[in-house]
């Protein structure tokens, strides 16, 4: 193995992975009454973000590729936001 | 010209208050919609004719952008939609909240049929027959597909959805005989999914009522069931049955299980004899099983009649018992 | 010289690098496609989990935390080995390009198998929606709906999955032709997104299918 | 002269392998002309059939169950079809690498996929349709759709299923293309209006379109397995069907309708002779409908249980993205202010879509206002709303656009009386059709009736009079536009005088659209002054 810092860099993300991995069974088995969903998607999302940040190279992409990346995520955040202002504005 | 418009109307008869309230709306947006329209076909032609190729008109102007022109044509129209919206907003609420007294009406779609029952025990079908100059509320539910309940003389459509209760009130305010139609596309027979609305006076709907005798309340029916049920060997007149007391639960604020509260509507009861898990009072176990199979939405209207009946909101603390 | 450098850009660009711009940001706004196609899956989910969270919860006891974490670990993993394939590939290292690949293929088979593994248990307990379904314990309808979710959400996955393998393998076989070297790795580095993608997409759906109130 | 028959895109290669294989997006473009042509034709027919159906208030010529079928197989047809794809797959992939200065698509081999994609998923529609049938409206709402209709609903929803994939990889393509192959010196605000809403279109497409597949997905393992996904009688919701399928068919309507508006953009400019006026403002509101148009599709649902504080949400977002509409028919109007006004055909039909538009555009505000809906939804007012933006708009921003390219893509001049003759029957047999159908709509006559009450006849009769002078309206174009194929002048590179790289090349354009890659120095509709137009260039 060579000692590419870039290389490194993928192996310590790959643990901190797995330690997030593990952070989040762990927490799920602790009653948390609705935080527990909160704290495992936040989990999942820093999980993703560092994927995307590091393994898909978003950190040296060009600013375009921010915008595709960020624009998904918020036209998923639309669908979400209307459909649950019916849904829990309901019933009248 | 009011000779011409009886030939070649534009709206429907205007038979209920919402009916006036709407074709005012209506109007206004007709005329606003013409005077732009207006004023763009007016343009159109009049640059068309004017600045055609060759013609000898000044056309010194050379800089394609204006400032001020933008912001004039975003605005105006922002403006003029704010009002339009407050204006609709502000009917289409008053659409949803029935008035107090109104009559409760339930009715059940199926395909390709409208039935209705009137709390007097009356029950009819693909027809309607109201008092006028009074408000009416349908409690409205479908046995399979999504129906819509569409009366044009009242202006007032609401989709009757599977599984759940909608409603819609409307004040008729004409004597008369008007269309029932099926709004929401459901299959095959769609088009002939059809009734009339008798809107009479108030004299001839006791009539009505009265005329078709034999007819038993519905909260009446909706006792026995009760009983045929066997509803009462788990609510009893008070907490200490295996279920919740059913006294004075209509229209109280109850508090479930899971913390929330909700208000004991007709969607609630009926959820709460469909599926019973859905929403567990507090303090009780989850043990009265579905009646899902053995009770249809006519028979649900009934009990849920009964339950009305039941006394006024007593009990302060409800789902207290442990 | 190896074979990539005759690795000429296609009629309609101007130059390689234009070429490999345009590949790369052809993955992004896929990728941005595929968020949508499967963010309206997890609205679904949301919504019924909203509707129905004691359903919900029992039903995902039926699930293998334990199994599932592993497969987990497998992704994560096999995106690992991905991101160092890109790496080599970009790098010229022809060698470790072929072994990630490899890796990434096997892991990737891994978690099928384990998927495959927990799809039987379903079976086996006749929780498989519209085909054998006895469900005893409450709710059985919001149960269904449940299971109906797993399935769909995770059998979509399962099926972008493999399409990932088999970019993996057409990828290998090119690399073991020498096809990919530092002035032509693009297949490679957009390859590399999908998979990355399809990785994040369990990320979400391990909390969200297995970790409903395990501690009951 | 004789020294012009050099080699083009038409005639470098013959023979239909040539055809079908080819990667070449001026050809994809023809083959796509070719086949949304048929399904237009399809859709029409079942239009006609219901019209004459709707001639009486009894069921005379067809049973309803019938009936059903054909509104059903009409409006899929025409929406997914035929009008999603019309100008983005046809005019948009002849003329965004023409136009940017490219030589391709960057993705050609996606582009023919894209057709093969389109291709599959009509067969699978027709075939189902042929053979039974599906009755559901183009809508499929649940739990009609997967637990009661007995069509053949399945292979019909696979068929567009399919179909989402060929528009995705459209979507993506002229994304890439616009973003990365634009000519040297092309920056942004020198583009065309035309590629600004090819862009707008893409990034609905590929933000919309995969929500519409998965729903569909989602549609299909209901009916399938008889779950209970969107079916309320097994614990599921049928508004969430609704809410994902509004989604995505809402902001399809501005898929529809911004293409058009860029088509007519090219032509305002061009036979007014002037830069189009607030070009900024233009793009601008291009954007801005495509952002808008996600956040309003509970629109269509104020009747449906939706809550009561969502439709208010959903009213008021509607009348947003009715504001940069409105920006858009005033700074044409602002164009052809002191204008060198000709009129040919492509004219005409930007006035047809100005003044048609407006009026969809504007009743679509009536239905936007709550209280309004509460009546007229699921009424022929929401019918007439609709074709008078995709029929009225949309369908004469195609035909505009069609013949103002025709010169570029055949290299052959339609006959312009003929041309001109059917504009003005189109224009009042559609008005024809489709007014009557307001008044309608407002008495109370529910849509998808194949019977009514006999009060509702009079405007009926006139509105099937009407379809038929619109049916023999597309016949006409139809007719003399295959005509011209072999008949039709020689155009010449730039027979309009118009701006843009795609006129700098020949006519037809050759194999790879330049023969060398043009730099680009100005910014478009840079019409000469006045004074000057005579002056004809290109030519060579
Ligand atoms: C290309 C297609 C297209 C387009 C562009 C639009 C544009 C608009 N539509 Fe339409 N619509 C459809 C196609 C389209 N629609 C279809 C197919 C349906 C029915 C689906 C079905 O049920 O089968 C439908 C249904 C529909 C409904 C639901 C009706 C119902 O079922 O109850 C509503 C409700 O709000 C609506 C509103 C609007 C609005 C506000 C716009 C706006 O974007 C219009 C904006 C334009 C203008 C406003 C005109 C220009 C502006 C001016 C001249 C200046 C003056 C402006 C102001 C004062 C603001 N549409
Ligand atoms: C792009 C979209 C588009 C287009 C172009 C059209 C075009 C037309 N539409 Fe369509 N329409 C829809 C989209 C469209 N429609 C949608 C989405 C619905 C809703 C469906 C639903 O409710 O689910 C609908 C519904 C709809 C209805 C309401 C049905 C109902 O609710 O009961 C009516 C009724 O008049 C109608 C009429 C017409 C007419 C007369 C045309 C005319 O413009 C058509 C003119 C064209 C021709 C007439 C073709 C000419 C061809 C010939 C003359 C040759 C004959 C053919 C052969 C030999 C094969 N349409
Ligand atoms: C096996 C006993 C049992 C039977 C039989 C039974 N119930 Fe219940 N019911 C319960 C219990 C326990 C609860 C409270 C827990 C819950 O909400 O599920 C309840 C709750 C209810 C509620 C909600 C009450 C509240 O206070 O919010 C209604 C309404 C109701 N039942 C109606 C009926 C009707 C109508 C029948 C007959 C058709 C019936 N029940 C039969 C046990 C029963
Ligand atoms: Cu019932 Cu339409
Ligand atoms: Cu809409």
């Amino acid at each position: 193995m060579n000692n590419d810092p870039s290389i490194r860099l993928y192996f310590r993300i790959g643990i901190i992975l797995m330690l997030l991995l593990a952070l989040t069974i762990s927490v799920a088995y602790i009653d948390l009454g609705p935080y527990n969903i909160v704290i495992a998607l936040l989990i999942a999302a820093v999980k993703a973000t560092l994927v995307g940040y590091f393994f898909m190279h978003i950190r040296t992409s060009p600013r375009l590729v921010w915008t595709f990346a960020i624009g998904g995520f918020f036209w998923l955040f639309i669908l979400f936001a209307l459909t649950f202002s019916d849904f829990l504005s309901r019933p009248i | 010209m009011t000779s011409l418009l009886s030939i070649f109307p534009l709206f429907p008869v205007e038979a209920s208050q919402q009916a006036r309230q709407i074709d005012e709306l209506y109007v206004a947006l007709v005329i606003i919609a013409s005077i732009f329209t207006a004023i763009i076909f007016v343009c159109l032609a009049y640059f068309a004719v004017r600045y055609r190729k060759g013609s000898r008109a000044n056309r010194e102007m050379r800089h394609p952008e204006n400032l001020k022109l933008e912001i004039a044509w975003t605005v105006i129209p922002l403006i003029i939609s704010a009002g339009i919206y407050v204006w609709s907003a502000k009917l289409f609420f008053d659409l949803h909240v029935a008035p107090k007294n109104a009559i409760e009406i339930y009715v059940v779609a199926k395909q390709w049929m409208w039935k209705i029952e009137h709390p007097e025990g009356n029950r009819e079908i693909n027809a309607l027959h109201i008092p006028v100059g009074i408000p009416v509320k349908l409690v409205m539910t479908s046995q399979d597909v999504i129906h819509s309940f569409y009366v044009p003389a009242f202006r007032v459509k609401q989709d009757v959805l599977p599984d759940r209760y909608t409603t819609e009130w409307f004040l008729p305010t004409k004597v008369g005989t008007y269309h029932l139609f099926c709004a929401e596309y459901c299959g095959t027979g769609h088009a002939s999914m059809i009734g009339t609305v008798y809107v009479m006076d108030q004299a001839d709907y006791q009539q009505w009522l009265a005329g078709k005798s034999g007819e038993v309340p519905l909260a009446t029916s909706g006792e026995d069931l009760f009983q045929h049920f066997a509803c009462s060997t788990c609510h009893q007149l008070n907490d200490m049955g295996r279920g919740p007391s059913l006294y004075g639960l209509f229209g109280s604020m109850v508090r479930l299980q899971n913390g929330q509260r909700v208000i004991a509507d007709q969607s609630y009861i009926r959820n709460s004899i469909y599926d019973p898990g859905d929403q567990v009072v507090a303090g009780y176990r989850a043990i009265m099983p579905t009646f899902r199979k053995q009770i249809d939405p006519d028979q649900m209207a009934a009990l849920i009649e009964y339950i009305k009946t039941l006394g006024a909101p007593a009990k302060p603390a409800k789902g207290t018992k442990q | 010289m190896a074979d990539h450098s005759q690795a000429a850009h296609a009629h309609q660009f101007d130059d390689i690098k234009q070429q490999h711009e345009a590949d790369s940001l052809g993955m992004w706004v896929f990728l941005t496609t595929e968020i949508l196609f499967f963010g309206a899956l997890f609205l679904c989910y949301g919504i019924y989990r909203h509707a129905y969270p004691d359903a919900f919860a029992s039903a995902s006891h039926y699930m293998d935390v334990i199994l599932g974490g592993i497969n987990t670990a497998v992704l994560l993993g096999s995106s690992l080995t991905v991101v160092l394939a890109v790496h080599a590939a970009q790098h010229g290292e022809r060698k470790r390009l072929l072994v990630f690949l490899v890796m990434t293929i096997v892991l990737g088979c891994v978690f099928l198998g384990i998927k495959g593994l927990e799809y039987s248990h379903k079976f086996a307990e006749h929780l498989v929606p519209g085909v054998d379904f006895q469900y005893a314990g409450p709710q059985p309808g919001a149960a269904e709906i449940y299971f109906v979710l797993y399935f769909v959400m995770t059998g979509i996955h399962a099926l972008h999955l493999l399409i990932g393998i088999g970019i993996m393998t057409w990828l290998a076989v090119g690399a073991s032709r020498n096809r990919y070297g530092p002035d032509y790795y693009a297949p490679v580095e957009v390859s590399g997104l999908y998979w990355h993608f399809v990785d994040i997409i369990w990320i979400f759906l391990y909390p969200m299918i297995y970790l409903i109130h395990v501690y009951r | 002269m004789k020294m012009e028959q050099n080699v083009d895109y038409l005639n470098v290669a013959y023979g239909p392998r040539s055809w079908l294989l080819s990667t070449d997006h001026k050809r994809i473009a023809i083959l796509y002309m070719i086949s949304i042509t048929f399904f237009f034709f399809v859709g029409g027919f079942f239009a006609l059939l219901m019209r004459l159906e709707l001639l009486t208030p009894q069921g005379d010529l067809v049973a309803a169950h019938t009936y059903n079928e054909l509104f059903s197989m009409h409006g899929i047809t025409m929406i997914f079809f035929f009008l999603i794809p019309s100008i983005p797959a046809v005019l948009g992939n002849f003329l965004v690498p023409l136009m940017i200065g490219a030589r391709d698509l960057a993705f050609p081999k996606l582009n023919l996929l894209s057709w093969y994609l389109y291709i599959i998923g009509g067969i699978f529609t027709l075939t189902a349709m042929i053979t039974g049938g599906v009755d559901t409206g183009w809508t499929f709402y649940t739990p009609l759709s997967t637990a009661y209709s007995t069509t053949n609903v399945i292979p019909v929803v696979t068929g567009i299923f399919i179909l989402g994939f060929s528009s995705i990889l459209t979507g993506v393509n002229f994304i890439i293309t616009i973003h990365k192959m634009r000519a040297p010196g092309l920056t942004w605000f020198r583009l065309p209006l035309f590629i600004w809403a090819q862009y707008a279109t893409s990034i609905i497409i590929v933000l919309a379109t995969p929500v519409i597949a998965i729903t569909l997905l989602l549609l299909i393992v209901e009916r399938v397995f008889g779950v209970g996904i969107f079916n309320p009688a097994l614990g599921g919701d049928p508004l969430l069907f609704q809410h994902l399928f509004w989604f995505y068919s809402h902001p399809a309507v501005y898929i529809m309708v911004l293409p058009s508006m860029g088509v007519v953009s090219e032509l305002i400019t061009c036979f007014a002779r002037k830069r189009i006026f607030g070009y900024y403002f233009m793009a601008a509101a291009i954007m801005a409908i495509a952002a808008l148009g996600f956040l309003v599709w509970g629109h269509h649902m104020f009747v449906s249980g939706q809550s009561v504080y969502a439709s208010m949400v959903f009213s008021a977002l509607s009348y947003f993205v009715a504001v940069p509409s409105a920006i858009k028919v005033f700074n044409w109007l602002a164009t052809l202010y002191k204008g060198s006004i000709s009129f040919h055909t492509p004219l005409l039909y930007a006035f047809g879509f100005i003044g048609l538009f407006t009026i969809g555009g504007l009743t679509g505000l009536f239905l936007a206002a709550l209280a309004v809906d509460v009546h007229v939804t699921d009424t022929y007012f929401v019918v007439a709303h609709f074709h008078y933006i995709m029929v009225g708009g949309a369908v004469m921003g195609y035909l505009g656009g069609i013949h103002y390219w025709w010169p570029k893509i055949t290299g052959r001049l339609y006959p312009e009386g003929w041309a001109k003759f059917s504009a003005l029957v189109l224009f009042v047999g559609f008005n024809l059709t489709f007014f009557p159908q307001f008044i309608l709509g407002y008495l109370g006559m529910p849509r998808r009736y194949h019977v009514y009450p006999p009060e509702f006849q009079v405007l009926n009769v006139l509105s099937t009079a009407g379809a038929t002078i619109l049916g023999i309206g597309y016949l006409i174009p139809f007719t003399y536009l295959i005509w011209s194929l072999r008949r039709g002048k020689h155009a010449g590179p730039n027979p309009w005088n118009a701006t843009g790289l795609e006129w700098t090349t020949s006519s037809p354009p050759p194999q790879h659209n330049f023969d060398k890659t043009p730099i680009v120095t100005e910014g478009p509709y840079a019409y000469p002054p006045f004074e000057k137009t005579e002056v004809v260039h290109g030519g060579s």
